[in-house]
């Protein structure tokens, strides 16, 4: 019964479109939310994606159109807000390599982006398409990564002038991580650079200056493995490649390294658990920073960064802000790479600080072992605290994190390679102190190094944080509500029932009315969805166990809620 | 008594070998070598002194009047009585005797070879950790270790209770899970000594040996140098063939081969393999013939040991023998 | 109205001998046939039952040692698997240790204590008639199981984590595990009787220097087991409840310690040692007086060096834990301890040294016993004090060399004492002497097959030979002795099989026996072969160590007791001067359904937890039966 | 013998004979009619192979083989996508509900052949005793009701109740429960 019925939702997509919009043609049109005016958000347009996978992707907005991608298999939707009788324009069904979806390692989603008038679709099973978006027709179509070693795609892909560059995910699975770059308008691969592996795969070149010492040698990604060790060595480059105009740069982190149990790979698995700058043009490397070494529990460091211009101690400087899993934010010089400040945000007892010297994390010795065994109340757990893509607001200097505050039991055991199999070795409880939140939305004082406040929530937060100009902050939480609150003090302005949990961005945009939207794309907060057993709590990772008393969504797939004023 | 005197000599002549305590070959089973025969002299003219005083008493006339009896009574309570101090006088000796081997053998060497053996059921992975990653070495069921320098070997178990005991070059340490054991030995003349599970470990324990290769320092370079090298490239057909079944059957989950897609960790690392003297954890000698017979039917060489029977062709089965053959 | 109050107390003072032997018989009468079969509590019945099933599993236990020699014979050989030859060498040491050891020296305490201490039956005889019931229950439970190839395969010592949950699969484990729990609550029971036997019931003037000194053994054997029985009580119920019900005692990863295992299993397995060690040793002392024809030499110091091996044996179980990587300290001091061992045991060869020495020997089949037993148990003693060296341990520690020691301590100090003391005291037993001339064979075929045997053990092991292999390999120097050493366990089961014929033959045909056919002086030869179910037509009263021989024929006796109630005669602790008539229970088939009912407890716990919930309700029913009032003019008093 | 003995003694007989035989080399031939099993063409369901039956299917009855799925289980990676049981990337095993059906063949195929939703296949990693081994044990792993013949729990991070110890079904909601 349950794969039959299971194969129908997938197959059958009920966009069931249900205008719920009330005209209100009373009010003059505002063109921009406000914390005056969130309270009169309400929504224009609700759509059910059918899909009761975790709805990772956020949506993206191009020309007034709302391009949704749902989880795999896929289907991409063009949508437009502004016409809510009618919103469909069209709808992309690529062909799905079904081995994919037992794969999405790492919260890896697939992912789309707009750019120069086309649409760039990274799908999860390692498809990688352009699209017009006006029509959804394919422009051309090409294969990025290769499900049967567990490798998938992982977030959108970055597009700058008429390059597209695109990371792969696949840590959990002894997949070499990867950055590369395509021609945007042929798709030509130009470029693929690892993370792993001698100096001649990872871009290391005569430019390569990093800034610390440890970081300086030869073929150090080969040399601190041991044997072979770094063909499955991990370090995926799942999270969002930011491109920097004024020193025409990339900036990636890179995922952590596999196996999760350390007494593995003895030495300091480079280039995983780390930052790269990379150079456009070849991929060569920049610098690199190594965030953890060795990685010792499996955290490694491909969250989504952001460069913020402020200033820091009296004087005006560019700087690189990057939130690690390991519970600290980071402030770098992107120039050089030198590590400026490196402060926690979330609980955290692994590190007990940087040595920003060296760039080398204080390890807490009793959090630490080399061995198969156990390693009690590890804060932050896996897969670390930055629950979502953060957001920096220029008018209050905060950076936004959707944290998670989780500790983890973890269980270091013998690791087995087998190809497309999770490859892992250690095994995961998660949780929390009693009574302790789970989650929290920190607003974080980039110039100060510490948080300015921050909001508690009963659940560790999923998705991203948006940060508006008309002073709000939005973010959705996996007990299913949208949230706006005040980007300088914290306070609640507005709420949403979403009926089903957050796990991704919101986002907003102008309509082609110019009308101010807002959309988020609810799926799902369980983490690996419903077909979980609670009674393990080692369950998807440990999170099911961190989930408890999470109540089941009302929705039974996911929705899209676009808001609008009235 | 004669029974006893033959059998010394038996005792000294036939006991030296490659898995025996009395032919010591480091300082370490030198010394319990000599503590040993220490306590069987001391041992051995006590019980001769006790069976002789038997038989005196049995053969002797007992007194016949009681005053002669009384007096032998007393006579006897101050042998006795001496007897007993000289026991513990023997006893004291002889514990003061063990306290300074091992003092002598549990020396700590801070120059020692570090070499980390860790305990499957029933084989042995063993790896030479090194400060430069990627000089680490992981290979299994036999160790080199060069002469006149002392090693420590750092015991783990991965499953149950084992083990290691290389008689001739020192005594036993268990390697029980959860907990970590060292053991320090040297071992002073090149040679190839015989170590075997010395705690009982489920259905083969009996077949849990590894052979502990003791060479000059620079043999021992030179073999770790070319153990660190990827497994190396087949040179015929049928040994290419050998490594696309290798890699596309079942012994790719379970085995590494450095340098081709077998990766596995389950089962020991036979990057080269073939340049060790036994397969199957001491148990044959690695020919061609015997790689065959145990990739054939492991279980019945070794019945219960982890090692499934996978199903090959017979060409299969020679190709991947001719292969194995070749990881030297 | 007198005659009735006669009926209720009658006193043996009112009656002569015949009329009270008769009386007597009356009251301490047990039904013939099955009847009598399942309800006596008469400790000389279920002695004799509980020796007769002992060297019952003794042969069981033999045969599976020949079937390891046979498989041993010779390098790689196929008869017997690795599988089936694990549980084979379980269930040997589990048998010897558990099922044949422990109960015989227990038993023959149970046949001996009351008769030498003048009394006329144990403290508690419903205990020991349960005591039987459960221990032949284990015995079967573990042989049944090894029968249905869910023989325990995880050896004697069961080492976690081997034996636990993740290694050992199926019930065997669990076998073994309440294996051990039959037979703890069977030698737990005897050691409480033997204890309250020797000390309240002991005959009116045997204060405690004129204990014999069987009996002190038995005494400081029952503290031991008292004490030590705990221990593996708590181990075997912790490995059962990691097994069954998934508790983590000995699972390192949630905070449990595998090495917990060692410590409480070799905290109750050496005192184990001595538990069958110490009857022998008592048993010496005891026999060797009548083949030397004067008193024991020493007696206070063997009585002493009792007390004293009886402590130091709580003191030295890590020296079955040398290699196990303990802090060096605590090594030196268990290497200490372990030698100390040695003080107690050379106080007592010597003052056996000197007895001899003293006496003239008469060359009986017992004291050939006894000389075998010195030439095995001196260089076993001796290859003991070089395995308690912690250095030289961690050579010979798991090797044949250990095989070698501790069946020279266990056969030579044990088993020759016990079988000396079945053939002495056969008469007690049987009412019939043993053959002499068989006798005196099996004593040649079993001392010679015996160290034959067992001698090159030591040499093999030094050689390299591990415990517990079901096979070696060819190229290993060790095939010509297996092969030697497998052709002299056949001498040494030849010796074995000739004592039990003897033994066998003997109790239908053997020469009768009279009260006291060794000439010897302690109480036990005070009555007739065998004797009469109360033991003693009236209590004896003792003036010396030696009674039969310091008092030349006729002992004086104490009176006073009921004879139509089973009646028994209470002493003060040290001085055994008489304090109080105490009643004893008549025969019972409740032990036997209370052993019946606590049997299909343990056994369904196996499979499920929840068996030891609703099988203690049958339980506590049988044991309601047990101690209900009867109306008996037992129950009167 | 006395009487009672005896009735013990085939009593158990008739419980126990033979549910701990532990049989380490399976005869090729054997092995080879173990992996031919009729299954309709979609994969799901169909009859096991007629040897299982004949040789008193041990990977399901036997606690050894039960114990060597287990082993298998942790070994070939099961745990990285159904961690303990619970599901992780790949749906939970323990709860009883099978995308495929619950029978011991349809298992055997989702491991030997893999199924398309990222169940690779096992084919060339496992034997087929192998395969059977590891159904048997997620048979039990599965299972609402408790058996004698169990795999003990492991010697590590305790994460959810014993193989044989799963409350009942009637205690979880099932998964479709709110379902459209």
């Amino acid at each position: 019964m349950r794969p039959l019925l299971r194969a129908g939702v997938a197959v059958v997509l009920m966009a069931m479109v249900l205008p719920m919009a009330a005209p209100c043609a009373q009010e003059a049109a505002r063109d921009r939310i406000t914390p005056a005016n969130v309270a009169t958000l309400r929504p224009v347009l609700t759509l059910r994606t059918g899909s009761a996978q975790p709805h990772l992707a956020a949506p993206v907005a191009a020309d007034g159109l709302l391009f949704v991608l749902t989880p795999f298999p896929h289907h991409l939707l063009a949508l437009d807000p502004a016409s809510p009788t009618a919103p469909l324009r069209w709808r992309h069904v690529p062909e799905a390599d079904g081995r994919a979806a037992g794969q999405a390692c790492c919260g890896a989603s697939g992912g789309v982006t707009a750019a120069g008038n086309r649409l760039f679709l990274a799908t999860l099973d390692g498809r990688l398409t352009a699209l017009e978006p006006a029509t959804g027709s394919v422009l051309w179509d090409s294969r990025a990564a290769d499900p049967g070693a567990g490798e998938t795609l992982g977030a959108a892909p970055l597009v700058v002038g008429d390059r597209l560059f695109l990371g792969n995910a696949g840590d959990d699975f002894g997949v070499r991580g990867w950055i590369g770059a395509w021609e945007a308008p042929t798709g030509r691969p130009l470029w693929r650079r690892y993370t792993t592996g001698p100096d001649s795969d990872v871009g290391i070149g005569p430019d390569f200056r990093p800034h610390h010492h440890a970081d300086q040698g030869r073929d150090l990604g080969q040399a601190s493995w041991p044997p072979s060790a770094w063909r499955q060595g991990g370090g995926g480059v799942t999270g969002p490649i930011l491109w920097d105009p004024t020193l025409g740069l990339l900036f990636h982190g890179t995922g952590h390294a596999a196996p999760w149990n350390p007494a593995r790979r003895p030495g300091d698995n480079k280039w995983t658990a780390g930052l790269f700058a990379r150079d456009p043009e070849t991929g060569m490397a920049r610098w690199f920073d190594s965030i953890s070494p060795h990685d010792p529990h499996a955290l490694g460091s491909a969250t989504a960064n952001a460069l913020v211009e402020l200033s820091w101690q009296g004087r005006p400087r560019r700087l690189l802000i990057h939130p690690d899993p390991n519970g600290r934010v980071y402030l770098l010089d992107p120039a050089s790479g030198e590590m400026l400040s490196a402060e926690p945000f979330a609980p955290v007892n692994s590190t007990t600080g940087v040595d920003l010297a060296n760039g080398r994390p204080q390890w807490n010795g009793a959090k630490l072992l080399d061995a198969n065994g156990i390693l009690r109340e590890v804060c932050p757990g896996r897969p670390g605290a930055v629950g979502g893509e953060p957001d920096f607001s220029r008018d209050t200097g905060l950076f936004y994190i959707p944290a998670s505050l989780l500790c983890m039991d973890i269980e270091f055991r013998d690791a087995a390679y087998i190809r497309g199999t999770g490859y892992t070795g250690a095994n995961i409880r998660l949780g929390t102190a009693p009574g302790a939140p789970r989650g929290a939305l920190v607003a974080w004082d980039v110039a100060a190094a510490r948080a300015a406040w921050r909001v508690e929530e009963p659940f560790p937060l999923g998705g991203g944080a948006l940060a508006t100009a008309g002073g709000l902050v939005f973010y959705g939480t996996r007990d299913g509500a949208l949230k706006a609150v005040d980007a300088r003090s914290g306070q609640l302005l507005w709420r949403f029932d979403l009926g089903t949990g957050a796990v991704s961005r919101p986002v907003g945009f102008l309509g082609r009315d110019g009308r101010p939207y807002l959309a988020i794309l609810a799926g799902d907060g369980r983490g690996a969805g419903r077909e979980i057993d609670p009674r393990d709590a080692s369950a998807d990772s440990g999170l099911a166990h961190a989930l408890r008393g999470l109540p089941p969504p009302r929705e039974a797939g996911g929705v899209l809620y676009v808001f609008g004023l009235p | 008594m004669k029974r006893a005197s033959r059998l010394l000599p038996l005792l000294l002549a036939g006991c030296s070998g490659w898995q025996s305590a009395l032919d010591p070959r480091g300082p370490s089973a030198q010394d319990l070598h000599g503590l040993f025969w220490l306590f069987t002299i001391t041992c051995t003219v006590i019980w001769l002194a006790v069976m002789l005083v038997l038989l005196a008493a049995l053969l002797r006339r007992p007194p016949a009047t009681k005053g002669a009896a009384e007096a032998a009574g007393r006579r006897s309570a101050r042998v006795v009585g001496g007897a007993v101090a000289a026991t513990v006088l023997v006893v004291a000796g002889l514990t003061f005797a063990s306290y300074l081997a091992t003092r002598a053998i549990s020396s700590d060497q801070p120059e020692a070879l570090v070499i980390r053996l860790r305990g499957y059921q029933w084989w042995w992975e063993v790896t030479y950790p090194h400060e430069q990653p990627d000089q680490t070495l992981l290979t299994a069921n036999e160790i080199h270790i060069p002469t006149g320098r002392p090693v420590r070997i750092e015991l783990a178990a991965a499953d149950v209770i084992h083990s290691f005991w290389v008689p001739n070059l020192t005594g036993k340490q268990d390697m029980i899970p959860g907990r970590s054991n060292s053991l320090v030995f040297t071992a002073e003349k090149p040679g190839t000594y015989r170590a075997q599970c010395a705690e009982f470990c489920g259905l083969q324990h009996a077949h849990m040996a590894l052979h502990v290769v003791a060479e000059p320092p620079e043999a021992f370079e030179r073999w770790r140098t070319a153990q660190l090298a990827e497994a190396p490239a087949p040179e015929d057909a049928e040994e290419e063939e050998g490594r696309r079944v290798l890699e596309s059957k079942a012994c790719a989950a379970c085995h590494t081969v450095r340098g081709t897609e077998a990766a596995g960790n389950l089962g020991p690392d036979l990057t080269h393999v073939a340049s060790r003297r036994f397969i199957a954890a001491g148990m044959l000698p690695t020919t061609r013939g015997s790689l065959a017979a145990w990739v054939a039917d492991p279980q019945s060489i070794k019945p219960g040991n982890n090692m499934p029977m996978v199903s090959l062709t017979a060409d299969e089965l020679q190709a991947v023998s001719a292969y194995l053959t070749r990881l030297r | 109205m007198s005659e009735a109050l006669e009926q209720r107390d009658l006193r043996d003072t009112a009656l002569d001998e015949v009329l009270l032997e008769s009386r007597l018989a009356r009251t301490w009468h047990t039904p013939p046939g099955w009847v009598g079969f399942f309800t006596t509590v008469d400790h000389k019945r279920i002695a004799v039952r509980y020796i007769v099933t002992a060297f019952a599993f003794l042969l069981l236990g033999g045969v599976l040692a020949l079937l390891m020699r046979l498989q041993l014979s010779r390098p790689e050989a196929g008869l017997i698997g690795p599988d089936l030859y694990n549980q084979i060498f379980t269930v040997h040491g589990s048998t010897m240790m558990f099922l044949f050891a422990v109960p015989v020296m227990e038993a023959v305490g149970v046949l001996l204590v009351p008769l030498m201490l003048g009394t006329r039956n144990i403290a508690f005889p419903r205990l020991n008639a349960f005591s039987y019931w459960i221990y032949l229950a284990g015995g079967l439970v573990l042989w049944v199981a090894f029968v249905l190839d869910v023989g325990p395969d995880v050896g004697w010592f069961a080492y976690v984590p081997l034996s636990g949950p993740q290694y050992s699969a199926g019930k065997r484990a669990d076998i073994w595990a309440q294996m051990i729990t039959f037979t703890e609550i069977a030698a737990l029971a005897i050691a409480v009787e033997i204890v309250v036997t020797v000390l309240k019931q002991r005959a009116p003037g045997m204060s405690l220097d004129r204990i014999p000194l069987f009996v002190w053994a038995m005494f400081v054997t029952s503290f031991v087991v008292i004490l030590a029985m705990p221990a593996v009580v708590v181990a075997s119920t912790a490995l059962i409840l990691d097994r069954l019900v998934g508790t983590h005692f000995f699972n390192p990863a949630e905070g449990g310690d595998a090495l917990l295992w060692q410590h409480l299993f070799w905290f109750f397995g050496h005192p184990e040692v001595y538990i069958i060690f110490l009857p022998a040793v008592g048993m010496i002392s005891s026999i060797l007086p009548t083949f030397v024809r004067r008193p024991i030499f020493g007696y206070l110091p063997l009585v002493l060096a009792l007390i004293g091996t009886g402590i130091l044996a709580f003191g030295l179980w890590v020296h079955h834990m040398f290699t196990t990587g303990l802090p060096r300290v605590g090594e030196s001091f268990f290497t200490a301890s372990s030698m100390a061992i040695a003080v107690p045991s050379g106080v007592q060869i010597f003052c056996w040294l000197a007895t001899i020495w003293l006496g003239r020997p008469v060359w009986r089949v017992p004291f050939l016993y006894i000389l075998a037993f010195f030439f095995t148990f001196v260089l076993g003693g001796l290859t003991g004090v070089m395995v308690a060296s912690v250095p030289l341990d961690t050579q010979v520690h798991d090797t044949y060399f250990v095989v070698a020691h501790f069946h020279y301590v266990l056969v030579g100090g044990a088993v020759f004492p016990l079988l000396a003391a079945v053939t002495y005291w056969f008469s007690k037993m049987t009412g019939r002497m043993m053959s002499e001339r068989l006798g005196r064979w099996s004593v040649a075929l079993l001392f010679i097959g015996f160290n034959f045997t067992f001698f090159p053990m030591h040499i093999l092991g030094l050689q390299g030979m591990p415990r517990r292999i079901y096979t070696y390999q060819a190229d290993l120097p060790w095939g010509g002795m297996n092969l030697f050493v497998s052709l002299c366990s056949l001498a040494l089961a030849a010796g074995f099989l000739l004592f039990v014929w003897n033994a066998l033959r003997s109790a239908r045909a053997g020469e009768a026996a009279g009260d006291n056919p060794w000439g010897a002086a302690t109480l036990e030869w005070a009555t007739s072969s065998p004797p009469p179910p109360y033991n003693f037509t009236r209590i004896p009263v003792v003036r010396s160590a030696n009674p039969l021989w310091d008092d030349g024929g006729a002992l004086p006796v104490a009176s006073g007791l009921s004879v139509n109630r089973r009646e028994l005669l209470i002493t003060t602790t040290a001085e055994a001067r008489p304090e109080a008539r105490e009643t004893s229970p008549r025969d019972s088939a409740w032990p036997f359904w209370a052993a019946i009912a606590t049997t299909i407890m343990l056994v369904c716990s196996i499979f499920t937890p929840w068996a030891v919930v609703w099988g203690s309700i049958p339980v506590a029913v049988t044991l309601v039966g047990w101690f209900w009032p009867r109306g008996t003019p037992e129950d009167d008093s | 013998m006395k009487p009672w003995h005896a009735a013990l003694l085939s009593l158990l007989l008739l419980a126990g004979c033979k549910r701990e035989t532990r049989q380490a080399r399976l005869d090729p031939a054997v092995a080879e009619a173990m992996d031919s099993v009729a299954t309709l063409p979609i994969g799901i369901n169909g009859r096991p192979p007629p040897v299982l039956l004949a040789m008193g299917e041990p990977y399901r009855s036997n606690a050894y083989q039960l114990s060597q799925g287990k082993r298998l289980y942790a070994w070939f990676n099961c745990q990285g996508c159904h961690t303990d049981g619970g599901g992780g990337s790949a749906p939970a095993l323990m709860d009883g509900w099978w995308r495929y059906g619950p029978d011991a063949v349809s298992i055997f195929l989702s491991i030997r052949d893999g199924r398309p939703n990222g169940m690779p296949a096992f084919r060339e990693r496992l034997t087929t005793e192998q395969i059977w081994q590891l159904t048997g044990y997620l048979q039990s792993l599965g299972a609402t009701s408790s058996t004698a013949a169990t795999p003990g729990r492991n010697d590590s991070m305790q994460t959810r109740p014993g193989e044989n110890r799963v409350p009942s079904m009637s205690r979880l909601p099932s998964p479709h429960e709110g379902g459209p």
